[in-house]
């Protein structure tokens, strides 16, 4: 097996490895998932470093390039006579998604140290849900990404319904039906997608080569669009997510906010921007409307809520509206915005998660108003709470200004298919968020963090070493991607170039970068 | 027309009026036992239409096992199951009105359809084969193109396994346990 | 001339079986009885050897009455198959779903399966009929096999009156059939029907008869009862063999006869599959028997296999025979866990199977295995077949089809997750413990799973089929 | 720009790594804030004053080498001295992180490092003992680094970037008392306004990035202009060629607007003041610093940044007189009737400022006078008011209250005090050794030049107004007989707080008689040359002399003698008394809008909205399946003639069904 | 129309015994009632394959051929339903279909 096919297969043979320890060692179990996930943090490091020597993401072969150039491939025909193969590889932004797991799922398994009740199917489903991600992640061919991404959506039912709290197996059935009924629309797609082009294959490179009737598209890329959009918490569809992440266990919320809803966009950005370019301009503004309502409303809604997961979960609702407004902005800025703002707010939710998790550990109760002053007892919390929250207000100095400033710019850029001052307007109400959200953000920290400190609360011990690391690992990642963003942007600018070419390939206006 | 079409018109007329006064009465007479007599009077006009179509060897089965066999066999049936006097109480109204309904329905469709299609009639030679019997017999135990061997290999499997089912589910467990439910089957393995 | 390689060997080993067992069951006394069911496995191995040695080629006997080609072959195995399972459960089963005269039961088994492999390989009017007759009959006498219990007598009246009701119907269809063609013989009559109002009043009474044995929309009523009031043994080779026997029966008549026609009437078939489809499964979300509940599955899964006579023909005869392959190990599976657990705990409503992960994680696992397959969850061998399904339906246009047909997809799922739920996450009652399991029924369940899981991800199972029922539908009109 | 100039910078050590001047207080930052703080509290203050005060003694030499090498009153070119590109969107949109170095630059720079070395020195001795002591260093630390990166950006997005980094470091130390739920509020509120503003700025910057880049990707780089400039750069912008351009497409004036609203926000004007105030709950050496000399004045730092822009637009420098020249008026009425010294002072900045801005706002493309005004009284007023809130922290730390009315006779208590705050009052009103005297003269002198009459005679009386009220708390607090006991073991500052008071005292005295026209002015357009100084006319000084003695005049007649003469004023007044007192009710206000209309009328009906509407669609359609189920599963009635007639009624509907459609 | 019974004529006659049956399936309260309305189905349909056998396919016999298996399978399913209906009433007491309606729902 190749170096890129260890990505998914790791994960599963450490859950088999989970699985297989004898039932009295509990803790050998976490010891076993941590080996695991570090070990597939060197892998990605390792990776990084090959796929960097080998691809070229800024020669001028580059800007013309009309195909996805992938790296690292592997091809091995699975059932040829319907054209399906095993086809995995990498470019430039599936390596970065691919990152993002990685270290999401490292400091998922950190944050849930404390996890004794069945701990080992609860390791175990993780690695599997994990596996699932890296598969769509890393595949190319529309069979194995629709495989993987039911594999990944799965394992969520079982996580929440027996581990969570509160109404958990409402939320359970309610995310697992609504994420299975957009995943009914997403195979309408590909099955149209795989007759639509006429040759036998769902290898996805081959089927871009196709130009695809214009009529046909139009009703392809709204399924496929609305079909990523559900997991992507797009306007009507996002109400999974408050329920979903307010019952999960922490790792569980950190894996689905930071990971999973990020399958949504690169879903979107993959098969319908990619395939399908006609019919994303003609729908660009209508989704363009869609999630502006969904940037503003996350965030005024978010004003209101008293659950500190409630609230988390409905800032990453407004934060994931950033990334599908990114994609339909369909300019070169734009795209990268969204690519970049998928990295940043999937740290930010997993931090923000796994600090909700560790404050629930020790003060048992999620309500803001319950608490105050825990700044005094536990420094080391507060000080990273207050980085996750600045980084969601768009602060300099860390990864959510790069992407938000990205976005806001390609939507003031615009294309040449949308009338431009709609999309202004739309961009400038989509800005008003970074104020709505530092309203939300100090205000819940404010009403946990600070003010008089409680009685009941005198005794709370500050983050433990592993907690430490976790955060550690992700306030680290935070500032790297927010300080230095020069090193990955054109790395993730190679890969967008071919999208961008499509748009304007049959269009009359050539799109300036 | 001359006589002997005469004749085979009148003969078809009278069965047909017979035949279908029988099957209604089957279907709507209260004591059971009648409807098992008019039942065999049905099949006994069907052995006649048989011999109105050139198929006596056919009437001649369909006499000795149909009616002898299994209107036999219902009889006992009706025996077995019921003292000869009880009547039957009414279908509810509703049941006859849907029954009424859903059988004129069946019969409108089927009657336009045969009088809507024309079907392919073949050559009216005069001469029937010299011997019906003798060609069913050369056809059921003929192993050619044409021959129908297999299903009467198959319908002897079918006889053999639908007794055996028979004997299975009727037989009367010898001992008299008053629990008649399964469980209490069980515990003397089934009785040879 | 060696008795394995004539094509009628499998019929001829399987019924020879069926005598063998009722002959040893005459002269063993009662403690012995539990070798018939050893016998009646080694019969159907031999059979399916025979049958696999056949394979590839296609030849017929009889002047053309009987023929073996790949797809009867395959069709062959699937009976055998679920044959098997029927008697593996039945011979492990000790007590609440132990049956009498259990070798009877055997013998009567093997001869619907010989009726079973004749209906694949008729090729006229009569051999069709009667062998469907003999696949048909007996099975009422399983349903109330066990004489004693009020429910299996009443799913018995029930199945033989709708059963002498819809075979009454069909042979009236094949009257008319007869009529319109002048002649008994398949191939003859698809080559003279011609679209008229009787052959739509033919092709409809037809229907009932297919729709009768694979539960389609229009004629399902009566499975919910059977399914329920059957002994489970029997419900699930009702559910498995008997609605391959249906799906054979429909392959002949709609590709035998109806072949060209087909493309015309696709739209009534999609009608029918999506009413099939969202009533098995919008009924099954309410139900709480165990059996009655898989009724309903089992009528939703009908409801995805008649998706493939829509597309082209080329492509989906092996779609569907590789999903019937699936759906006989995918519902065996979970026919089995249903069967042990009644037959270990005498409980057959969903919410008796509370907390079952924890009593005995071995058997909660294979149940949630089974149950994802049919609910079609990746990377399980049940996703793939509805993959490759739906996929016939996209290339015939159907976009609207596949979107109705992953919706209920998605509605099953959660019904399945309904009993995965009660299993998994409610706490187990207080005295439950950890139930005896024989190790041949651990072995069958080991099988059944590594089939469901390994048949979707191994490529050579569907790439074989593929490569020899391609091409099945052109030989089929020219043998002479 | 002569050779001998260039060079003789080129091999200078301070130009050329001028980048070490906003370097060192960070990496003091993380350097205190990560190590030493958790370790040795008074270490970590040395550490933090010591890197401070290194980087004011560089950028003193980076001055020195910049005048030396571009004597006074010659053109002083904007050298781009060492840059890195951080970011790239695309070619023509490129951020290159980096310092920017000019006249305007090196002023901001000296007066901050030099500030914030004071008011370092000052806490070590005003904090010792509270505790949070070293997390205290740490934020003042990052605050300098951020206002320092601000002041040299070479482009517009990094001021950007600086300006939030600014705006957060305010957060934290406005909240450094973070039991105090007063102070939360304040910090809070202090962001959330000043993010608002950011909010136009931004768009403002958007707007003009993107128009620039439509320009570029048209028409080429304008020449004259390096070959990779950047739609961001200030080079780009303020390009004379570029701003005709985006006049003639009509957006430079809405831009210019929104840019200077979020100036506005930072620097407190009118509409955005109202978090000023409040930030006096942060310790006073934070007011000092942040409040007095360096945050607030970023916003005029900017405008004057983008001097040539506004002015080649003809409302944008109107905007910014009237606005300011209100706020001057607006802020200084207030100031009369607060009693909480910080509040006084906070408000005084605020007129200040007001000052400052109207001084921009006057000056025009062609009379650049008020350029070199504002930028003249920034430079003088950060020294006084420094002075000021020092005093006060002083007299608070001993007294321990902030309230005017229970200190007096504080003079024989604390002598140095009381000088250096005399000094520093007699500064503000405009006495004339003193520094205010020149830099506030040269404003009115400016707004008279430039025939705005209103704003020059609003200038005249605001310059009584600030005599007599900081006569009025000098008065209160230093003369006069003790008003509480607290007074009686009152004692004088310790040395640490003495010392900056002593310095800043001398420098306020002295630093007015600099020529700051030769050294930081904009050359007007048509006469090319810069005028520093207003030339002959009628003498200005005269009038603001005498405005600013009636005031102490006045402020002596109503608070020096023993009858306070002052509650009788105020009964007289009334009303209008009352309404000032309570700053004209523009918090409540706020406090409505934000509370009752954002809260109430929108972010709860969204919030129920998605819970209901949303939601309860999603629900439905799960309960209209199962309620479907429910009523299909009853089709199963266990009849078996219903069943019989299902099957026939079937046949009957399929060949129908056939029929219709064949027909 | 001419009186002469032709082949619509005999269709008529064995589609009305057909409907006949239907009914008796649809109405018949007693077990063996439906059981006999299902012979009379089973007999038509046989008369309806000697029908067209005798119009349709006239030299070849296949009709009548069929016709014979048709009564044999009757008669199979005659065994078989009487069995049913004999244990049935010795476990209820009663054959009346109506009554024997505990599976539903």
């Amino acid at each position: 097996m190749g170096l890129v096919s260890w990505l998914f297969i790791l994960p599963f043979v450490t859950a088999l490895a989970v699985i297989m320890t004898p039932a009295g060692r509990s803790d050998l179990v976490r010891k076993i998932a941590l080996a695991g996930t570090s070990l597939h943090l060197l892998l990605t490091g390792y990776i990084v470093y090959k796929f960097i020597q080998v691809a070229t993401f800024s020669g001028e072969g580059v800007k013309e390039a009309l195909i996805t150039q992938l790296y690292l491939v592997e091809k091995i025909t699975w059932f040829e006579s319907l054209g399906i193969q095993y086809f995995v590889g990498l470019d430039g932004i599936s390596l970065f998604m691919v990152v993002l797991t990685s270290i999401v799922i490292f400091t998922g398994i950190l944050a849930s140290w404390s996890v004794v009740e069945r701990s080992k199917e609860f390791f175990a489903l993780l690695l599997i849900l994990v596996s699932g991600v890296f598969g769509v992640f890393v595949s190319f061919d529309l069979f194995m990404f629709f495989m993987f991404y039911e594999v990944a959506v799965l394992p969520m039912y079982l996580l929440i319904g027996i581990w969570g709290t509160g109404p958990k197996e409402y939320s359970a059935m309610k995310l697992t039906m609504m994420l299975m009924a957009s995943s009914a629309l997403i195979l309408v797609g590909f099955l149209a997608l795989y007759h639509g082009s006429g040759l036998e294959t769902f290898d996805l490179i081959e089927i871009s080569k196709v130009h695809f009737p214009i009529a046909f598209q139009n009703w392809v890329f709204p399924t496929i669009f609305i079909g990523f959009g559900v997991i992507g918490a797009l306007y009507p569809f996002h109400t999974w997510s408050p329920d979903g992440h307010s019952s999960a266990p922490t790792a569980v919320s950190m894996l689905h906010a930071g990971v999973l809803m990020k399958l949504g966009g690169y879903g979107a950005l993959r098969i319908g921007l990619y395939l399908l370019p006609e019919g994303a301009q003609n729908w660009a503004l209508f989704f363009m409307g869609l999630t502006t309502i969904n940037i503003i409303y996350g965030a005024f809604a978010a004003i209101k809520q008293k659950d500190l997961k409630f609230f988390t979960a409905y800032s990453s609702v407004s934060h994931c509206g950033f990334v599908l407004f990114g994609i339909v902005t369909l300019n070169m800025i734009g795209v990268k915005g969204a690519v970049i703002q998928m990295f940043s707010h999937g740290i930010m939710t997993a931090l923000f998660f796994g600090l909700i998790g560790m404050v629930y550990g020790r003060t048992k109760t999620r309500i803001v108003t319950e608490m105050g002053g825990l700044a005094k007892v536990m420094p080391w919390l507060a000080v990273c709470f207050y980085v996750a929250g600045l980084a969601s207000l768009g602060l300099p100095g860390l990864a959510g200004f790069i992407a938000e400033s990205h976005v806001f710019l390609g939507g003031f850029i615009g294309n040449p298919w949308t009338d431009a001052t709609t999309m202004r307007v739309l961009t400038v109400i989509a800005t008003m968020s970074i104020v709505v959200t530092a309203v939300y953000v100090l205000r819940g920290l404010g009403q946990v963090f600070q003010g008089p400190l409680k009685e009941q609360f005198k005794t709370i011990t500050d983050a433990t070493l592993t907690e430490k690391i976790s955060t550690g690992v992700l306030v680290a990642t935070l500032a790297i991607v927010g300080l230095a963003p020069w090193f990955f942007i054109d790395l993730i600018e190679g890969a967008i170039y071919p999208l961008i070419n499509r748009l304007s390939l049959n269009a009359n206006t050539w799109m300036t970068f | 027309m001359n006589p002997a079409e005469l004749t085979h018109t009148i003969v078809f007329y009278g069965l047909a009026l017979v035949s279908i006064v029988a099957a209604l009465l089957v279907v709507t007479v209260k004591r059971i036992f009648r409807a098992a007599v008019a039942l065999a009077t049905v099949l006994v006009c069907g052995a006649g239409f048989y011999i109105l179509l050139d198929y006596d060897f056919i009437a001649g089965i369909q006499l000795l096992v149909y009616v002898g066999g299994i209107v036999i066999l219902i009889v006992f049936a009706v025996m077995l199951t019921s003292s000869l006097e009880d009547t039957e109480i009414r279908p509810s109204k509703s049941r006859k009105a849907l029954g009424i309904i859903s059988s004129l329905g069946f019969l409108a469709t089927a009657l336009i359809a045969f009088q809507s299609t024309s079907f392919p009639l073949s050559a009216p030679t005069p001469e029937q084969p010299s011997d019906v019997a003798l060609e069913i017999g050369r056809k059921l135990l003929g192993y050619g193109s044409d021959g129908y061997v297999l299903p009467f290999e198959i319908i002897s499997l079918l006889l053999l396994s639908a007794v055996i089912g028979a004997i299975v589910v009727a037989r009367n467990p010898l001992k008299k346990s008053s629990d008649l439910s399964g469980q209490s089957e069980q515990s003397d393995g089934s009785a040879t | 001339m060696n008795i394995l390689n004539m094509i009628i060997a499998p019929e001829l080993i399987v019924a020879l079986t069926g005598f063998v067992v009722l002959i040893t069951d005459l002269f063993i006394e009662d403690k012995k009885r539990h070798i018939l069911g050893p016998i009646a496995l080694i019969g159907i191995l031999l059979a399916s050897v025979s049958v696999c040695n056949l394979l590839p080629e296609t030849s017929s006997m009889f002047g053309g009455r009987f023929v073996f080609d790949p797809v009867a072959g395959w069709f062959k195995l699937f009976f055998l198959l679920g044959a098997a399972f029927t008697v593996i459960f039945c011979w492990q089963s000790k007590a609440r779903e132990k049956l009498p005269s259990t070798g009877e039961f055997y013998s009567v088994l093997m001869f619907t399966v010989v009726g079973m492999m004749f209906i694949i390989s008729a090729r006229d009017l009569i051999t069709l009929y009667i062998s469907l007759e003999l696949a048909t009959i007996p099975l009422f006498a399983l349903a109330a096999w066990r004489k004693g219990d009020k429910l299996s007598g009443e799913a018995g009246l029930k199945y033989v009156i709708f059963g002498a009701l819809a075979s009454g119907l069909l042979l009236y269809g094949l009257g008319l059939l007869y009529g319109l063609s002048g002649s008994a013989d398949l191939l003859v009559i698809s080559q003279t029907i011609t679209d008229s109002p009787a052959l739509w009043l033919a092709g409809a009474l037809i229907l009932a008869g297919i729709g009768f044995k694979i539960t389609m929309f229009p004629f399902h009523i009566w499975a919910a009862d059977v399914y329920q009031g059957a002994p489970t043994v029997v419900t699930a080779y009702l559910s498995v063999a008997s609605k391959s026997a249906g799906m054979a029966f429909m392959f002949q008549i709609l590709f035998g006869i109806f072949g060209n026609a087909l493309s015309e009437y696709g739209w009534l078939i999609a009608a029918l599959a999506t009413a099939t489809m969202t009533l098995g499964n919008l009924v099954a979300i309410v139900q709480n028997n165990i059996k009655r509940f898989m009724a309903f599955s089992a009528i939703s899964q009908a409801g995805y296999i008649i998706l493939g006579f829509l597309g082209p023909f080329s492509e989906s005869v092996p779609s569907m025979l590789f999903y019937l392959f699936i759906y006989v190990f995918t519902n065996m599976a979970v026919f089995g866990v249903i069967i042990y657990y009644s037959d270990t705990t005498g409980k057959e409503e969903i919410d008796d199977y509370k907390g079952l992960s924890r009593t005995n994680p071995a058997i909660a696992f294979v149940m949630m295995i089974g149950l994802f397959s049919l609910a079609g969850i990746p990377p399980l061998s049940g996703f793939v077949g509805k993959f490759f399904l739906f996929s016939i339906a996209a290339k015939a246009g159907y976009h609207w089809l596949v979107a109705v047909a992953a919706i209920n997809s998605t509605v099953s799922l959660y019904y399945y997750l309904r009993i995965i739920r009660q299993m998994y996450m409610e706490p187990p009652a207080e005295n439950a413990k950890k139930l005896p399991i024989s190790k041949t029924l651990a072995l069958t369940f080991l099988l059944t799973t590594l089939a469901v899981i390994l048949l979707g991800v191994i490529p050579h199972v569907y790439e074989t089929i593929q490569t020899q029922t391609t091409n099945w539908l052109p030989t089929l009109n020219q043998l002479p | 720009m002569n050779e001998l100039a260039n060079n003789a910078l080129a091999n200078s050590f301070a130009f050329n790594n001028a980048w070490l001047i906003p370097a060192l207080p960070f990496f003091s930052f993380l350097l205190v804030g990560l190590f030493i703080r958790p370790y040795s509290e008074k270490l970590a203050g040395i550490v933090a004053t010591l890197s401070v005060s290194t980087s004011a003694a560089l950028s003193l030499w980076l001055a020195f080498d910049y005048f030396s090498a571009f004597p006074a009153g010659a053109e002083h070119p904007a050298l781009v001295s060492w840059s890195f590109q951080w970011l790239r969107y695309n070619e023509y949109l490129v951020v290159n992180v980096g310092t920017l170095i000019d006249s305007l630059s090196i002023l901001l720079m000296v007066v901050v490092t030099f500030v914030s070395s004071l008011v370092h020195l000052y806490s070590i001795g005003y904090m010792k003992g509270e505790d949070g002591y070293g997390r205290y260093f740490t934020y003042l630390n990052l605050f300098t680094f951020s206002m320092l990166g601000l002041v040299v950006a070479p482009n517009i997005l990094q001021t950007y970037i600086f300006w939030e980094l600014v705006g957060v470091s305010s957060f934290l130390l406005i909240g450094f008392y973070y039991t105090k739920p007063s102070a939360v509020a304040a910090s809070k509120k202090a962001f959330i306004v000043t993010r608002f503003a950011d909010l136009f700025f931004l768009v403002g910057i958007l707007l003009i990035a993107v128009v620039g880049y439509n320009l570029m990707s048209l028409f080429g780089v304008p020449n004259g202009l390096p070959e990779n400039v950047s739609a961001f750069d200030f080079a780009f912008i303020t390009n004379s060629g570029v701003s005709t351009m985006m006049n003639n497409f009509g957006i430079l004036t809405p831009a210019l607007i929104l840019i200077f609203i979020g100036a506005a926000g930072k620097s407190a004007l009118f509409p955005l003041h109202i978090w000023l105030p409040d930030a006096m709950e942060g310790p006073t050496p934070v007011s000092a610093l942040i409040h007095a000399a360096t945050m607030v004045v970023a916003g005029v730092y900017l405008v004057a940044r983008l001097f040539v822009t506004f002015a080649a637009s003809e409302s944008a420098l109107l905007v910014a007189a009237y606005l300011g020249a209100f706020t001057c008026i607006f802020a200084a009425i207030i100031a009369c009737t607060q009693n909480d010294i910080k509040r006084v002072l906070a408000y005084s900045t605020l007129s200040q400022i007001g000052y400052m801005m109207f001084a921009l706002g006057v000056a025009s493309a062609t009379e650049t006078l008020g350029y070199t005004a504002s930028l003249f009284h920034l430079f003088t007023h950060a020294f006084f008011k420094a002075l000021l809130f020092l005093g006060a922290g002083a007299v608070i730390h001993s007294v321990h209250t902030n309230n005017i009315w229970n200190m007096g006779g504080l003079a024989k208590k604390m002598p140095i005090t009381n000088i250096t705050f005399l000094i520093a009052t007699l500064a503000i009103s405009g006495v004339w050794p003193f520094a205010g005297f020149f830099s506030k003269d040269e404003i009115i002198a400016a707004a008279f030049g430039n025939h705005h009459y209103v704003i020059f005679a609003i200038g005249l009386l605001v310059a009584g107004i600030t005599a007599f009220y900081m006569f009025r708390i000098y008065i209160v607090t230093f003369l006069g007989k003790a008003r509480s006991e607290a007074v009686d073991h009152a004692h004088e500052a310790p040395m640490t707080m003495t010392i900056p008071l002593m310095i800043l005292a001398a420098l306020t005295a002295v630093v007015g008689f600099i020529h700051f026209g030769d050294y930081v002015s904009v050359a007007s357009i048509i006469t090319g040359d810069a005028t520093g100084h207003a030339e002959g006319g009628f003498p200005i000084w005269i009038p603001a002399l005498l405005s600013g003695l009636t005031g102490i005049g006045i402020a002596w007649f109503m608070y020096g003698g023993e009858k306070d003469r002052a509650t009788a004023v105020t009964e007289k007044l009334g009303v209008i008394y009352r309404v000032i007192c309570a700053k004209f009710y523009i918090d409540e206000i706020y406090q409505f809008i934000t509370h009752k209309i954002i809260i109430r009328f929108i972010s709860t009906p969204i919030a129920w909205f998605d819970k209901r509407i949303v939601d309860g669609g999603v629900d439905l359609t799960g309960w209209l399946t199962r309620r479907s189920g429910a009523t299909l599963s009853h089709l199963q009635t266990g009849q078996t003639q219903t069943y019989a007639a299902w099957l026939i009624n079937g046949v009957i509907a399929v060949v129908v069904i056939i029929w219709l459609y064949a027909s | 129309m001419s009186f002469v019974p032709g082949l619509f004529h005999w269709l008529c006659l064995s589609t009305i015994l057909f409907s006949i049956g239907l009914y008796g399936v649809m109405t018949r309260r007693n077990a063996v009632g439906v059981l006999m309305s299902v012979e009379l189905l089973l007999n038509s349909a046989a008369m309806n394959f000697l029908i067209f056998n005798h119009f349709a396919a006239k030299p070849f016999i296949d009709g009548a051929v069929m016709a014979l298996f048709i009564i044999a399978v009757a008669a199979a399913e005659a065994v078989v339903a009487m069995a049913l209906f004999v244990a049935i009433f010795r476990s209820r007491k009663t054959v009346d279909v109506t009554q024997i309606d505990t599976l539903k729902g």
